[in-house]
């Protein structure tokens, strides 16, 4: 904001750097964003206590509440919550872009070739699949996939995209059977294009906006979904540190020693407020309304 | 608006059977306690004392038992309790072959009606603690339940046995009866005001056995008077903090639960004595009871201290890094730890199992030894259990007695008929052991009896096949202020409490006094 | 001269955009007499809408500011008029037929449902009319833009009809109500020729009728010269010339008039012009003087230093530019 | 000279709800190379379905397309990419006939790439040559559609569609949405092309005046038929379908002289009826004029009224 | 009309989807480890008990075969019998599915009434401290998990003001209306009782409210955005230029396009409720389909898992028409559109 009025220059970056930051609520996002991911990354070196994110156990000193020496306090285990904390936000993020990983290819994919060939059987037959999966209720399929496999972070991540990738389907189904019927894809089918590059080339990039925005709103809901995941015990497991768990588990301990719980419970509306600010400030980024 | 009405709430893990040929859990045997009687009673000092049986007597070879039945005793319909409703009840028992029915299955040859009052069980080998085990056996009202019968061929004339009617109704004649049974929320009890035995005014005048365990849910119930015992699985903490709150009072009821740490004994690296026994050194007994579970103690072996024939003599494991060093160093497996990593199962529902599972991990992470908790929910650990392949290196479980004996906890922790069931993970299969405890449940002697069982505590210790970790109290979180809980007052004078599951929650030990309760609300 | 029902002065309109504003609006002014048929032609995005729209109070804001001038309707200014004063003129003085239709009619409510809010709220103000039920008003004024069936027409959504019958649609809204200027932008830009004509045809008639004063934006000069009698010609947000409709397309002056006439293809034949050179400004960085000069022909120095008056050539003609300075003095 | 496009009893028929609309019924035309065939009507005439369907975007229903003597009444997908290459099209809107996301560059490397034409020569200078066919500047291929003008828009839609070298070019109502301006740049422009390289043009638009200054021919469409069809001079100077003259009469213009060559006015009155519920009959016969008595039974056929004029009314065929 | 037609092909999809639900189901429900009949019986039961359960749910036979079992039962209108609560699952649906319909009925009406109220609240003074007050709170709203709201619910109201109980459907004093449709709020308006009625009212509160929030500020959100997208169309400056009121343009012309896309999130987070309320149910002890989803889930209660998920896939499949529906009659694009070719 006061950068683009220091420097009125029309530059690229900076319009887009205009855009995004008009709300600024977006740059806050961004700004929570990056503070996630880099103390994420460097959780051994800012936090005070890496052991308590391992195998360790104190109960002479559980359940202290919030001083100098333990930010957060202790939870019922004697481990520093503030080191859990943060150490947690690794498994948060794995868990949000593993799962985006595997979602958005897939469901991108499918929706690109039912909205394609709309009314065709390829249409019926995937977005027919698509919406057994959407059916099927999230939480009793994440457990059936656990039960079937192991309940740790891979598993709960897989189950967590098995029940995601429809919505990607859907929506891009949605914007390719539009964007189908545009001229600019008629016309690359009538240079003679391949499907291939009809698909992803010029349909795809059109979807992208949409798709990232969702891409980051989601990586909140992801997290969010794995949170509630590891209240049924699927996740990572114990004794690595899952914001989910710490506050589901830290839950029966209040109100009395709250912090166990309502730290990690804050870190988790951190995550997701942080995405979703991100998410609205790309989804101005990318609106098509001149600026 | 509430109430001035005398109930007792209670909280429990459900789901609850009301059937007593189905209910063998926690919330079923409480529930069948208030709403059935039996031939005899159980006291607090693991005695049993005449119910429905005035009297009683044992044929030489302690294979017949004739029980004189009191008369006059009527079913919540109103009809009296015959002798052939006895007889009716232990043949639905052992035809449906669920719930308590494995008590009986082994011993029971045959129950006949002799007339209206007389009833005779003949028996198809010794069995000592039978008496004891009769506790099990809730007398139902023959003409009600087949009057309910559904008709479908699973026994054959008797259709379904009244399993469908029995699951929401009650065929009893006890203390109270059914007045709502919502399957999965919660059972709503009535005092059966024709009961044979006089009741204190201040006695409950209901009961609820409510479906919850969700701290937080317990915990405000607790907290705005709407519960007036909770269950006992809640964490240490959750105890501490209502023991704060005005009126409410924390009960330790030592109900012979013993939590164990089982080891697969058929499988790598736990199927070797020593790296079991490097183990059970490496634990801080004092932790767990210090810090963990407050009020609970060391166990002394396999059997509960409270257990008539405990063994007060057997070796106690202490943790002794040096030792624990040395047996593992004894162990084929003390060069390559890494390749056996050791899985620890702790039970969902018990969220303080955690504590000492990561205990144990953190514990034996100091000599070396690899451990993976995992917490899986109980359904779970049950089905893992039935086959030895599926069965995980080391549960951490709490086992309680089935009858207040020792030879039920020897037997039903380590007899071969009982592995692969989530009592017995450590698949002992050990045939000796096997004999030993036949032998000594089939001695009448009691004297000779509690010997033997001695003896295999400390057979079972030397084998170290689990880790005797504690001796827990159930703690109930209860409304002191104006509820007069018998058991919980016996606890608190040190005295023993009833070791029958169920027992302490008998209401006739219970009074209420309402207008206490809405004076604290106010 | 009859009197002034709208006159604009000095309109200088600005967008808020990134690093700056668009210079759109420069000092437009403007003014229609009662019964009298003003065009208003130039090139796309040369400022048209954007003028109407402030003078019926909806141009958004923001991103749209006024920068500065004045807008009278019948004495009163209207940009410091108050709300319901304002609510009030759109009900009883102008109205405005927008410049696409199918844009211009709420996609989810019929016909019946537009026009009955309409016509119920300029009820109280219209004498005339307030003995009839609002659905028979809204019938007759389906029937004023002649279109047939106007029953049914009345429970159909818009998407159920033609593009011409949108069009006359947005006709009767704007003239339910009997008013005293009508803003037409662009009908039937988007329609057939005959269509075209049919609407231009039946707008003439129901002005005439009406005694109504009426706007015909275009950038067809073919359909201003057929309908209207006073001309003014637009470019990039100022008012280049303004003449009556026979002057101007017999003798056009400015340079700009002279171009775009140009380019419209003739019946006559005569194969085709280039277009004028060049295209509208960027108005985040309009040229300074006369806005037109980077494309005229017949530029000078003094083009780029000054914005031109607009000059009086003769009794029906000004011209802003400096080549007919002289014909003034 | 042979018919670079010669398209017979062409039908296109798309089933609706409401039942079948005719589209397209039996429209025959031809255009040879270097030549204009202007093709004007109303909205909802048929003309954009006539263009689809020779593009191969609709499967036709009937009739014959041939392309240099070969038939392609083939859906697109089926047609072999020699023949894309011979055959463009030019879509009306220039906004969304451009992809937004992708570089002036990369929609102009497209056809290159795809038809191979000198490729070794770089495609970069392939794509620039053909920018500045249209008189693009080369800092263009940078920019994004998004920033450029209608009429640059439309620029680079004609490169795009010159870029593969065709023989013939569709212009859907290449300039309908741009202002005079413009569209006499594009117009102008096409022209030239059209000379230097002998191309012919299907030149779709509802611009009478435009035709009357570009076209060598003009068919005049109505209902899904093709009224009539004459070279451009004679059309305008003689028309003689009651539905041209209505047409021609109601084209505003900008000067007396143009007035003169109007017929007198002819009011135009009534909808376009429903494509799906064609009148008996001759399809223009609730609107017209000269309406008789044989118009609601009997639907007019194709009469040659002059070499080249062709017109399908009552009040001229020889029936009468 | 057009309207019939694409109902039915959207019921004719329903089927085809809930089919091969059926079979997805039934896949995940066998491929669940163990023995259902010993986890239905529980570890001490004979042998004998075991096997005879084990021959009746036909768990000896392959899938295929043990598929065509189970829709031959469907049709005969046998769902099984469920090895938790050991009645037929027919009637645990009866009685749980209702339950979980009250509480995501009055989940939705709250997401639905207070959603698009702050979110017309927010266009209306978008960018005034109203605005970002709400937005700042429906950030918040959105980030925040149901089982935390519900937590921190249960505990305030639970603890310090004892206004809503906290668990149940209905109060232990109060006499359950007839039952009718098994909503209570319905049932004993049904019925005339009102005590029943607002007690029942009372025990909704909470759970619908944790259940709401998320969704409720998501709707705002939406609300907000069309609204202000649809401010900038033609429609509504035209509305305004005919000289209608500014109230009816916002509250009438406006409004009626703007909420179209919520009514259609609306309606997939109301049908996702049904299913993820499970730890909201847990909380609330509210005897729902989800709470015994889970529970089935985890006793490997076969037939059990297959009817709830069957029924929890119908229940949002009609919704989902419904919606269509709804939002089809809001919006008459969607109804008369042509879909050509
Ligand atoms: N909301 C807006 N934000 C930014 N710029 C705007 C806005 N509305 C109009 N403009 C700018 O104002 C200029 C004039 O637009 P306007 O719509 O008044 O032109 P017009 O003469 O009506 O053109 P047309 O003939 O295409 O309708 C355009 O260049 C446009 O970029
Ligand atoms: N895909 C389609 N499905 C059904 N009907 C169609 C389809 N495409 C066109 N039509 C109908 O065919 C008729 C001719 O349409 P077409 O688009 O060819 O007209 P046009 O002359 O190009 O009109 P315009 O000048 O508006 O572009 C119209 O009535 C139209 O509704
Ligand atoms: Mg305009
Ligand atoms: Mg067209």
């Amino acid at each position: 904001m006061i950068l683009s009025k220091k420097n009125p220059k029309r530059t690229k970056s900076g319009k887009a750097w205009y855009k995004f930051s008009r709300n600024p609520l977006s740059v806050v996002g961004l700004v929570i964003v990056l503070f996630v991911i880099f103390s994420a990354l460097l959780a051994p070196w800012v936090t005070p206590y890496p052991a308590h994110s391992g195998k360790y156990v104190n109960y002479e000193e559980a359940n202290l509440s919030p001083s100098a020496h333990h930010l957060f306090g202790t939870d019922v285990f004697g481990r520093d919550v503030f080191t859990r904390t943060i150490y947690a936000f690794r498994s948060s993020l794995i868990m949000g872009i593993v799962v985006l990983m595997i979602v958005v290819p897939i469901g991108v994919t499918l929706g690109l070739l039912a909205g394609y060939f709309k009314e065709t059987w390829i249409d019926i037959f995937i977005m027919r699949i698509t919406d057994i999966f959407l059916s099927v209720p999230p939480l009793i399929l994440a457990l059936a996939i656990t039960s079937v496999l192991k309940p740790n972070l891979t598993n709960a991540m897989l189950a967590v995209s098995v029940m995601w990738w429809p919505w990607y389907t859907r929506l891009v189904y949605g914007m390719a059977t539009s964007l189908r019927n545009e001229y600019f894809v008629q016309s690359a089918e009538l240079l003679g294009a391949s499907k291939f590059h009809v698909l992803f080339k010029e349909i795809l990039p059109n979807c992208l906006s949409t798709i990232l925005t969702k891409m980051t709103l989601d990586m909140g809901w992801v997290i969010l979904i794995g949170a509630s995941l590891s209240f049924v015990g699927l996740g990572e497991q114990a004794p690595k540190a899952a914001l989910g768990s710490m506050v589901a588990d830290g839950a029966k301990y209040l109100p009395e020693y709250w912090w166990i719980s309502v730290f990690p419970g804050l870190a988790i509306m951190l995550i997701v407020l942080g995405f979703n600010l991100l998410g609205d400030g790309i989804s101005d980024l990318f609106s098509m309304e001149e600026a | 608006a509430s109430t001035s009405e005398k109930t007792i709430r209670l909280t429990n893990a459900w789901p609850c059977y009301i059937d007593p040929a189905i209910a063998a859990d926690f919330a079923s045997s409480v529930s069948v306690a208030n709403l059935y009687d039996t031939l005899v009673f159980p006291t607090h000092d693991g005695e049993v004392v005449p119910h429905l049986a005035e009297s009683w007597t044992i044929s030489e070879d302690g294979l017949t038992y004739v029980f004189k039945l009191r008369s006059g005793v009527k079913f919540h319909d109103g009809s009296e309790l015959k002798a052939e409703d006895v007889k009716f009840s232990m043949d639905r028992l052992l035809a449906i072959g669920q719930g308590y029915s494995y008590i009986f299955k082994p011993v029971i040859d045959s129950v006949e009606a002799n007339d209206d009052y007389t009833v005779t069980f003949k028996l198809k080998k010794t069995f000592g603690p039978f008496l004891y085990s009769l506790v099990r056996l809730y007398v139902l009202n023959k003409d009600l339940t087949m009057a309910h019968i559904e008709q479908n061929d699973e026994f054959g004339e008797l259709g379904d046995y009244g399993k469908r009617w029995l699951l929401t109704n009650d065929a009893g004649s006890g203390p109270y009866q059914v007045q709502e049974m919502k399957l999965e929320e919660y059972l709503h009890a009535v005092r059966f005001a024709d009961y044979w035995k006089p009741f204190d005014p201040n006695a409950p005048d209901s009961f609820r056995n409510i479906g919850t365990t969700e701290t937080a849910t317990v915990r405000t119930l607790i907290q705005k008077r709407e519960l007036e015992i909770s269950d006992f699985r809640q964490p240490a903490e959750f105890y501490d903090n209502v023991a704060k709150v005005d009126g409410i009072n924390v009960a330790k009821l030592f109900g012979g639960s013993t939590l164990f740490t089982m080891m697969h004994t058929k499988k790598a690296p736990t199927d070797d004595v020593h790296f079991r026994k490097a183990l059970a050194y490496s634990i801080d007994y004092d932790a767990i009871a210090n810090h963990i579970f407050p009020g609970s103690h060391q166990c002394q072996g396999p059997v509960s201290f409270i257990l008539p024939g405990h063994n007060p003599n057997v070796f106690q494991y202490k943790r002794d890094l040096e030792k624990a060093k040395e047996e593992l160093a004894l162990s084929p497996y003390a060069d390559k730890l890494d390749e056996y990593p050791v899985d620890l199962v702790w039970c969902a529902e018990v969220p303080d199992e955690e504590k000492v599972a990561l205990l144990i991990q953190a514990n034996a992470a100091d000599i070396g030894i690899q451990v993976n908790v995992i917490k899986d929910p109980w359904m779970k650990i049950i089905e893992e259990v039935a086959t030895p392949e599926t069965t995980a290196t080391m549960y951490l479980i709490f086992v309680s007695p089935h009858y207040a004996e020792a030879g039920s906890m020897i037997q039903s922790k380590y007899h071969s008929s009982s592995s692969g069931t989530w009592e017995q993970s450590e698949w002992l299969q050990d045939e000796q052991l096997d004999s030993m405890i036949e032998d000594a449940i089939d001695t009448i002697d009691k004297d000779a009896r509690f010997e033997k069982y001695g003896k295999i505590q400390e057979y079972l210790v030397d084998l170290c096949p689990s880790l005797f970790l504690i001796d827990q109290p159930e703690n109930y979180a209860y409304q002191d202020a104006y509820v007069d809980w018998v058991p919980a007052d016996r606890a608190e004078r040190g005295e023993k409490v009833n070791p029958v599951m169920g027992y302490n929650q008998y209401m006739l030990d219970i009074k209420v006094y309402p207008d206490k309760r809405d004076e604290l609300v106010k | 001269m009859s009197q002034l029902i709208l006159d604009i002065k000095n309109l200088t309109v600005n967008f808020r955009v990134y690093g700056g504003y668009l210079k759109v609006l420069n000092e437009v002014n403007f003014s229609v007499a009662q019964g009298e048929k003003v065009g208003l032609v130039g090139e796309t995005g040369c400022g048209k809408t954007t003028t109407m729209k402030t003078v019926m109070g909806i141009l958004p804001q923001p991103p749209g500011k006024i920068v500065q001038g004045e807008i009278f309707f019948h004495g009163k200014n209207v940009l410091t008029m108050k709300k319901s004063e304002v609510e009030k003129m759109r009900q009883t003085g102008i109205s405005m037929i927008f410049q696409d239709p199918t844009a211009a009619l709420n996609p989810v409510f019929t016909i019946g449902q537009q026009l009955h809010d309409v016509v119920q709220h300029s009820q109280s103000s219209d004498d005339g009319q307030s003995r009839l039920s609002a659905h028979q008003v809204s019938v007759r004024a389906l029937q004023d833009v002649s279109l047939p069936d106007p029953k049914r027409i009345l429970d159909n959504y818009p998407l159920q009809l033609s593009g011409g019958m949108r069009q006359r649609v947005c006709i009767a809204l704007a003239i339910a109500r009997s008013k005293q200027l009508l803003i037409a932008d662009e009908p039937g830009t988007s329609l057939d020729v005959t269509i075209q004509d049919q609407i231009l045809r039946l707008l003439n008639q129901i002005a005439a009728e009406k005694q109504m004063a009426i706007i015909l934006i275009s950038h067809s000069l073919g359909v201003i010269r057929e309908w209207t009698n006073q001309v003014y010609v637009m470019y990039a947000g100022s008012i280049v010339e303004e003449s009556t409709t026979e002057e101007l397309f017999s003798h056009p002056l400015h340079p700009y008039t002279q171009a775009l006439m140009d380019c419209v293809p003739r019946l006559t034949g005569g194969g085709t012009a280039e277009g004028i050179p060049g295209r509208i400004p960027d108005y985040f960085n309009p040229p300074t003087g006369c806005r037109f000069h980077p494309r005229c022909p017949r530029a000078f120095a003094l083009c780029s230093e000054k914005k031109p008056a607009l000059y009086r050539v003769n009794d029906t003609h000004q011209v802003a530019c400096y080549l007919y300075q002289e014909a003034n003095q | 000279m042979n018919a670079v496009l010669e398209v017979k009893k062409l039908k296109k028929y798309f089933s609706t709800t409401k039942g079948i609309v005719k589209a397209v019924n039996d429209v025959s035309f031809n255009i040879t190379p270097g030549e204009t065939l202007g093709l004007v009507g109303e909205s909802g005439s048929g003309k954009s379905t006539v263009a689809y369907t020779v593009m191969g975007l609709y499967q036709p229903s009937g009739g014959q397309i041939l392309f240099q003597g070969q038939d392609i009444a083939l859906s697109h997908h089926k047609r072999k990419r020699v023949l894309k290459k011979e055959l463009q099209i030019v879509f009306q809107d220039p906004g969304s006939s451009l992809n937004p996301r992708q570089t002036i560059e990369n929609i102009l490397t497209l056809p290159i790439r795809l038809h191979d034409m000198d490729y070794k020569k770089g495609i970069a200078e392939k794509v620039q040559e053909i920018l500045s066919l249209v008189e693009l500047p080369v800092e263009y291929m940078e920019k994004y559609p998004r920033s450029l003008g209608g009429g640059e828009k439309q620029m680079v839609a004609i490169a795009r569609a010159l870029a593969t070298n065709p023989s013939l070019i569709v212009l859907d109502e290449p300039t309908s949405a741009l202002d005079v301006s413009i569209q006499a740049k594009i117009i102008h422009k096409l022209i030239e092309i059209q000379q230097e390289k002998n191309l012919g043009y299907l030149f779709i638009t509802h611009d009478l005046s435009l035709m009357r200054n570009i076209a060598h021919r003009v068919a005049i469409m109505y209902l899904g038929r093709i009224v009539e069809i004459a070279p451009a001079q004679q059309f305008f100077e003689t028309p003689y379908h009651p539905y041209t003259r209505m047409l021609i009469s109601s084209i505003p213009v900008v000067s007396s002289e143009e007035e003169k060559l109007k017929p007198g006015k002819i009011p135009s009155t009534g909808e376009i009826p429903s494509p799906v519920n064609m009148p008996a009959g001759c399809v223009f016969h609730p609107r017209c004029a000269n309406r008789m008595p044989i118009c609601d039974q009997e639907e007019p056929t194709d009469f040659e009224i002059k070499p080249g004029h062709w017109v399908k009314c009552h009040l001229w065929s020889p029936k009468k | 009309m057009n309207f019939s037609r694409f109902l039915t092909r959207r019921l004719g999809y329903s089927i085809f989807v809930l089919i091969g639900l059926s079979i997805v189901v039934f896949i995940i429900a066998r491929m669940v480890p163990g023995d259902p009949a010993r986890a239905a019986l529980g570890p001490r039961a004979s042998q004998e008990a075991v096997d005879k359960l084990r021959d009746k749910l036909h768990l000896d036979e392959s899938l295929v075969v043990q598929y065509a079992y189970w829709i031959k039962s469907v049709f005969q209108g046998d769902l099984g019998e469920s090895l938790l609560t050991r009645r037929p699952v027919i009637e645990d649906i009866k009685e749980f599915l209702p339950a979980t319909l009250e509480l995501a009925l009055f989940s939705g009406l709250f997401m639905a009434f207070f959603g698009i109220l702050l979110g017309i609240l927010s266009a209306r003074h978008s960018n005034t401290w109203i605005d970002n007050l709400i937005r700042i709170f429906a950030y918040i709203g959105i980030a925040t998990p149901a089982f935390v709201v519900a937590i921190i619910l249960l505990l305030v109201f639970g603890m310090y003001y004892q206004v809503f109980p906290t668990i149940g459907r209905l109060s232990q004093w109060v006499d359950a209306p007839t039952k009718i449709t098994g909503l209570i709020t319905l049932d004993s308006l049904l019925t005339g009782n009102l005590t029943a009625f607002f007690d029942a009212l009372k025990h909704l509160m909470l759970p619908a409210f944790s259940l709401a929030l998320g969704g409720m500020f998501q709707e705002a959100r939406i609300t907000r955005s069309s609204m202000l997208e649809n401010s900038k169309k033609d429609y509504v400056s035209a509305a305004r230029s005919y000289g209608i009121p500014e109230r009816t343009v916002i509250f009438k012309y406006l409004f009626k396009p703007s909420i179209i896309p919520t009514v259609s999130i609306l309606g997939l987070d109301f049908a996702s409720l049904m299913g993820n309320a499970f730890l909201v149910e847990l909380l609330f002890n509210w005897p729902g389909i989800s709470r015994y989803g889970i529970n089935v889930m985890l006793r490997k209660d076969v037939d059990a898992i297959i009817a709830v998920i069957m029924v929890l896939g119908i229940v949002f499949t009609l919704i989902n028409i419904i919606v269509d529906i709804i939002v089809a009659y809001l919006d008459p694009r969607i109804r008369l559109v042509e879909r050509g070719d």
